[in-house]
């Protein structure tokens, strides 16, 4: 958990002071804030032992509803 | 030039991580040092009488074996044989930690001895230990202990190397100098388990003496459980089927003189003919290239003549030994380790599919037809025996 | 924008380099036992195909990546959404193929170690090659793609002593249905993947070789996987090839001798490497184009420490990995590898023949398409 | 003079101030060299010999080695002549015999009073010297003065003359201590600059052969010759290398190697961007294959650029050789590369991680050598590895006879008695000292082995094997984005070029090769094959 946290705290640090410094346009940050967001969500969820339904489900329940996988 | 720009970033990462990562995590994981940990030269493996797996392993002390090289001096023993009894196999490699200081390292084990009690057992099933596990040395010489444990024959003391299992595993090896033996590794058997045309069979260890072990012969197995044993012979005509025969020295009588033949190649073929759509027939074909070894009598061995009378003593002689082989398998064990079903599997595979289930009972009844091959090429640097002239 | 350009040795090597990939673990085809290799052949032949489909759009529509083509194709609302899906394929491919390392490397050396180290300094080279852009990306694949040739030819070559060479008998004993449901398997991984090219094709120095690079590339990796399947089943039998989780693995330990078990984590690091790196770049820059940023190396690291965790959420276990790559995948590909492309095609031969009052010309666009 | 003047020397000087003052100018004297010394140096010279000695005295006040000798001739002594020069850095046999001597024979008994045309007479017949200039100001004859001319003032003349009677100084010719070969010139470049370029001039007979002459640092005011072969060399290499010099701002140019780290495309990269020799005829072979020479005055070494990976391995012993060797020592020197970065890296991954990868025996071998060291491998490496780096720093900068003690102490203390002492492993003993000795193979490399070493030490003390590949495949990385001066650095290989190929780790014969001599152009684009030689 610690582990997980300072790393994304070095990550987001380091890129984010790159932005500013380079004084980049507002989106930039914001799918920048959404991918790091996700990522530390995720991550902190599966470091707490607590794995959320992955992409893996949800492919394999829509191709359910087409029918297609077996 | 604006890329190099850019690259001191990137470049700044890597440093980080690559000097100060590391260090910081010095000797993490899955860093072991050869210290911390004992090798295994040999491992045993037998069932006790209430069913548990007797695990007997055979450890290195490398600082003994190096330094017995270099000075005569008394030192602790090169080896040490442990046993321990547990539910699993797992199970009693961890036990057997009870009494070593390191972990045990499995991927440098040699040989691997099977006891006749576990051998009566399914055998199969067992090996899956061996399969699963990343360490394992999938090219260990398995063999089949008669007449005494795998933990006895893992103590025997040999004076020709210090490792005990490198002593086995040299004679095991040394069968493709004489044929008597088959050289069964880890990678051999589980293929065998895997296809359903073929039966195990693996090579016979017994003891001979205090000090010695005997590799001779083989173990038949039938549906993974030990069926009986072949001689040395036997086996010699079972490995030239197989065509795992690479040097060998038949006998044979001419004229009552003694003649040793030395069979520098050998290819063996089987077949299975068909009538019917029934299987008819087991075709043994083997073709054999011989050296004249040694003669030891005051017989003639000048003219072409001559070779091709030993050729044909020579043709009998191996297809007596195949002959002896087959009627052994056929009729007393009745399982099928030529992998004749195997062949059919690949070859005929619809007749394969109506005869698999009870594949073991049509092989024994069926017929067996052997064609061999000799051909003799070289007689060595003397042409004639040595005889007075008369 | 980014006016980098590679020659087509570079590309020819990263496409190869592509396409191997984490092909060697996940052994697609396999499904069809010991007529795999009719699958292969037959998946190599469609996967070249599907090749051609994808080199055909990106000679239609020459120096636009597929984000401009999509855009200009499907329309602003439509291209976007299309284009998100497939930034969103991009990652999830990224994701599998660092997953498919760490698991190899977890399984069968690091027991130990936590499978996020090593994907996650995997993913800290990778996004240090991303950033250095494409033609270094294919300066690098020049370097080591040919090592993993080298690799395979010396384990295939030591191993020629240990083999069976009627192993793969009986022919279809099975029947056509696994042999094709492994073809199809192949068509679309790996063959279908290099999709993801779409983003790379524009960069070429001259569009006309791609005519040569693409089909070249396909055949090269038909025969490696081919070889491979070959060398395999030689040495450990249908039966064992079917049951092991990680084949090379497994031959390399075979070798009489001494064992080659590193040097198969060098065919997979490099081979992962590129595939992983040419997914990450894609997305990165895919995104981007739709978003109106000049600089995709902005968004390589967040894209990267998502692809990481996603690698680490996507799967609980190696089984589940088999099972996805093995039965989902192919079908969840669909509309990214082959619907989405035809269409493409399909608009752009239309647009193409609209466009061109002269027929003489499109008809030479066709026939420039025919020749795949 | 391009200038770039040292202006803290000029404000210093007295004479300067005063003028300074006097155009006012003070705002811009310690900023703008330029516009200060231009001003300075149009300071005129004054016509009476007399001014001239005090505006001198002056400018070389507390200059113990100025010299200015006055000759004063004609019938009636009416003509004066100032000599001025520093002792020593003239040749004072040659500024007599070619200069003093014949004014004196001329002017002696000539019954000039006040001759108009003096000044040419004396440039056009009298001195002897060929080497002769126009000083118009104070300005340039004290730069004439400070850079080893001598300068006579003439009474009455607003001119002075500058006569190039420069005494050959430093050592002679000889063969390089750096770069030994076995076959080929044993001319290695001195520190002269002149000597140099004529060494230079001697092997290539080519009027297509250019050196253009710039001053660099602001202190030592350093003649810095850039060569190249006009037509052969790319042309946007050599404005290139042009702008970069120009853009140099600093003190002092005491060596090329400060040039080196002032134009190097990346100042942070561990490997070499700019190649460095001091071998006349590999320096020809460089300018043969279009590359750009930067010669500086006091140093041998020369450099080269662009610099590619594979010079590294390259020797010139390789084209006078046969092929066949020659090949086969590049591969020994690329192997002697990755052993001399990975070795103990490997030893380390082996030793921790991947006992199953080593044989029995061996494994026996490693596990007996390694029982009872108290270190881990690493730490065991990590030490070995400093404690030989310390020997060879040592030996480098200590006086040869006692490098020789230091030898044996290197050794035997070191290495036999750790070993007895049971603190190393004799296996470890063996893997550093061949590091060490493959680490000398290559030489231009040795700095960025010596650190990558440990680089790769310390991943594989982490991963095993895995790391050492990151490591090594990061390194790749990091090569390949490497221009020099625009050419990518591993261009042979990649870009693969592929009639550069010819000359990497295969060397073909020189029949072979595309151009006579056997070198190629580093990149592509051949195109502008040769000068008419």
């Amino acid at each position: 958990m610690i582990m997980v946290l300072a790393v994304f705290a070095i990550l987001i640090f380091y890129d984010v002071r790159k932005f500013i410094r380079t004084k980049e346009p507002v989106k930039v940050f914001a799918i920048y804030a959404c991918f790091m967001a996700t990522s530390l969500i995720v991550s902190l969820l599966l470091a707490a032992g607590r794995k959320p339904p992955g992409p893996t489900q949800w492919i394999e329940a829509i191709l359910n509803i087409f029918g297609v996988a077996s | 030039m604006v890329m190099c720009r850019k690259g001191k970033k990137g470049y700044g990462i890597f440093l980080v991580l690559f000097f100060i990562f590391p260090v910081l995590l010095t000797g993490c994981w899955n860093n072991r040092d050869l210290t911390e940990m004992n090798f295994v030269a040999g491992m045993g493996l037998d069932r006790t009488e209430e069913g548990k797996v007797l695990m007997t392993v055979q450890v290195v002390e490398p600082a003994a074996i190096i330094s017995e090289a270099k000075a005569q001096s008394a030192q602790p023993k090169p080896v040490i044989v442990k046993s321990y009894e547990g539910e699993t196999i797992f199970e009693a490699i961890r036990g057997i930690l009870f009494n070593f200081d390191k972990k045990l390292f499995f991927s440098t084990a040699q040989v691997l001895i099977l006891g006749e009690r576990l051998s009566q057992d399914d055998i199969e099933k067992i090996l899956d230990f061996f399969q699963r596990d990343h360490e394992i040395n999938y090219r260990m010489d398995i063999l089949v202990a008669k007449d005494a444990t795998p933990e006895e024959i893992l103590e025997v003391e040999s004076d020709q190397d210090p490792i005990e299992a490198m002593y086995i595993k040299g004679t095991v090896e040394n069968t493709d100098a004489r044929g008597t033996v088959k050289r069964t590794m880890l990678i051999d058997l589980i293929k065998d388990i895997g296809s359903s045309g073929k039966q195990l069979a693996i090579g016979q260890i017994s003891k001979e003496g205090e000090k010695e072990v005997k590799t001779e012969g083989l173990a038949v197995f039938k549906d993974g459980k030990l069926a009986g044993w072949l001689g040395p012979y036997e086996t010699r005509g079972y490995l030239l089927v197989i065509n795992q025969i690479q040097s060998a020295i038949v006998n044979v009588t001419k004229d009552k003189d003694k003649v040793a033949m030395e069979i520098i190649k050998s290819k063996g073929r089987i077949d299975v003919a068909f009538r019917n759509s029934e299987p008819s027939k087991l075709i043994v074909k083997v073709e054999v290239q011989a050296n004249v070894g040694e003669y030891e009598g005051r017989g003639k061995l000048e003219s072409p003549g001559n070779l091709h009378n030993l050729e044909k003593i020579l043709k009998e002689e191996i297809k007596k030994e195949i002959k002896m082989a087959m009627n052994k398998i056929q009729k007393e064990y009745s399982s099928d380790i030529f992998g004749f079903g195997e062949h059919m599997r690949k070859h005929q595979p619809q007749y394969w599919k109506k005869v698999k289930k009870d594949w073991n009972d049509t092989f024994s009844d069926l017929p067996v037809e052997i064609q061999v091959d000799a051909r003799i090429n070289r007689i060595g640097s003397v042409k004639d025996p040595v005889k007075k002239v008369e | 924008m980014e006016k980098a350009r590679i020659s087509s040795i570079q590309l020819f090597l990263l496409l190869t380099g592509f396409l191997f990939g984490n092909t060697l673990i996940l052994a697609p085809a396999q499904g069809a036992k010991n007529d795999a290799w009719l699958a292969i052949l037959l998946g190599g032949a469609g996967g070249a195909l599907l090749m051609g489909v994808y080199a055909a759009i990106a000679l239609l529509n020459p120096s636009k990546t597929l984000a401009e083509i999509l855009k200009e194709k499907l329309g602003k609302v439509g291209g976007s959404f299309v284009t998100i899906l497939d930034i969103w394929y991009f990652i999830h491919l990224a994701s599998l193929v660092l997953r498919n390392f760490g698991e190899f490397i977890v399984t069968m050396t690091f027991l130990e170690t936590p499978m996020a180290v090593v994907i996650g300094l995997f993913a800290v080279i990778l996004v240090y090659l991303v950033n250095s852009g494409i033609e270094v990306m294919g300066r690098l694949s020049e370097l080591l793609v040919p090592v993993i040739f080298l690799v395979v030819f010396i384990i295939s070559l030591s191993l020629i002593t240990v083999r069976d060479f009627t192993a793969f008998f009986p022919v279809l004993e099975n029947g056509m249905k696994p042999v094709l449901n492994g073809a199809f398997a192949l068509i679309t991984f790996p063959f279908g993947e290099s999709v993801v090219f779409l983003m790379v094709f524009p960069h070429l120095n001259k569009k006309e070789r791609l005519k040569k690079v693409v089909p070249a590339s396909a055949a090269l990796v038909t025969f490696i996987i081919l070889l491979v399947f070959f060398r395999d089943i030689f040495v450990l039998g249908s039966d064992l090839m079917v049951r092991s989780t990680f084949i090379p693995h497994l031959t390399s330990l075979l070798l009489p001798g001494f064992n080659v078990e590193p040097l198969i984590d060098i065919t997979l690091m490099i081979g992962g490497g590129v595939k992983c790196s040419v997914c990450i770049y894609a997305a990165a820059r895919t995104l981007c184009q739709i978003a109106g940023i000049g600089d995709y190396r902005k968004l390589t690291g967040a894209i990267s420490t998502f692809c990481v965790v996603l690698s680490i959420w996507v799967y609980a276990n190696v089984l589940e990995m088999f099972n996805f790559s093995e039965n989902l995948w192919p079908y969840y590909s669909l509309p990214f590898q082959i619907v989405i492309p035809l269409l493409l095609l399909l608009l752009s031969f239309r647009k193409k023949s609209s466009q061109s009052n002269e027929r003489a010309k499109s008809q030479k666009g066709k026939d420039a398409a025919k020749a795949y | 003079m391009t200038g770039e003047c040292d202006m803290r020397y000029w404000a210093n000087c007295k004479w300067v101030k005063k003028m300074t003052e006097i155009s006012k100018r003070k705002k811009t004297r310690n900023q703008n060299s330029d516009a200060n010394t231009c001003l300075d140096s149009y300071e005129p010279i004054p016509k009476t010999i007399e001014e001239v000695t005090k505006r001198l005295n002056e400018v070389f006040s507390d200059c113990s080695d100025f010299m200015q000798r006055k000759i004063s001739c004609g019938k009636y002594g009416m003509i004066s002549i100032l000599v001025a020069y520093f002792d020593g850095f003239v040749d004072k046999r040659v500024l007599n015999q070619d200069v003093i001597r014949p004014i004196l024979d001329v002017f002696s008994n000539t019954e000039l009073h006040e001759c108009p045309g003096l000044y040419d007479r004396l440039k056009e017949y009298v001195v002897i010297n060929n080497d002769i200039d126009d000083a118009e100001d104070m300005g340039q004859a004290v730069d004439g003065i400070v850079s080893g001319d001598a300068v006579l003032f003439i009474e009455g003349e607003d001119r002075a003359l500058v006569i190039g009677v420069k005494a050959p100084q430093g050592r002679q010719v000889e063969e390089p201590d750096t770069e030994t070969s076995i076959r080929g010139a044993r001319e290695g470049f001195v520190e002269n600059l002149l000597t140099n370029t004529t060494l230079i001039r001697k092997r290539i007979k080519n009027p297509n052969l250019k050196l253009e002459m710039m001053q660099l640092g602001e202190q030592t005011r350093t003649e810095v010759c850039v060569c190249y072969i006009k037509g052969i060399a790319d042309d946007n290499i050599v404005r290139d290398v042009k702008e970069r010099l120009k853009k140099l701002k600093t003190d002092a140019v005491l060596d090329t190697g400060i040039i080196e780290q002032h134009i190097t495309d990346n100042r942070l990269s561990l490997f070499p961007m700019v190649g460095n020799s001091e071998k006349c005829d590999k320096l020809a072979g460089k300018l043969l294959e279009g590359r750009v020479a930067i010669l500086c005055d006091g140093t041998p070494y020369v450099l080269t650029v662009p610099y590619l990976f594979i010079e590294s391995i390259q020797v010139t012993d390789d084209y006078y050789d046969h092929a066949f060797f020659a090949t086969f020592m590049r591969l020994l020197r690329l192997i002697a590369l990755l052993f001399s970065n990975m070795l103990p890296g490997l030893y380390v991954a082996l030793v921790s991680f991947h006992h199953t990868v080593i044989p029995f025996k061996l494994l026996i071998t490693l596990a007996a050598s390694r029982q009872g060291i108290p270190f881990s491998p690493i730490v065991e490496a990590a030490l070995m590895i400093v404690v030989f780096e310390l020997l060879r720093e040592a030996g480098v900068r200590m006086p040869k006879p006692i490098g020789q003690a230091l030898s044996i102490v290197g050794a035997i203390v070191l290495g036999e008695a750790s070993v007895s002492a049971g603190i190393t492993s004799n296996l470890m003993v063996i893997i550093v000292a061949t590091t060490a000795v493959c680490s000398f193979i290559v030489p231009p490399l040795i700095r960025a082995t010596m650190l990558l070493r440990f680089a790769f030490l310390a991943a594989a003390n982490f991963l095993g094997f895995l790391g050492i590949l990151f490591v090594a495949v990061a390194v790749f990385i990091h090569l390949c984005r490497q221009r020099s001066f625009g050419i990518p650095y591993m261009t042979p290989f990649s870009p693969l070029t592929t009639s550069v190929l010819r000359d990497s780790f295969v060397v073909v014969p020189f029949w072979a090769m595309v151009t006579g001599r056997g070198h190629q152009k580093y990149a592509g684009g051949a195109s502008k094959q040769n000068t008419g030689r």
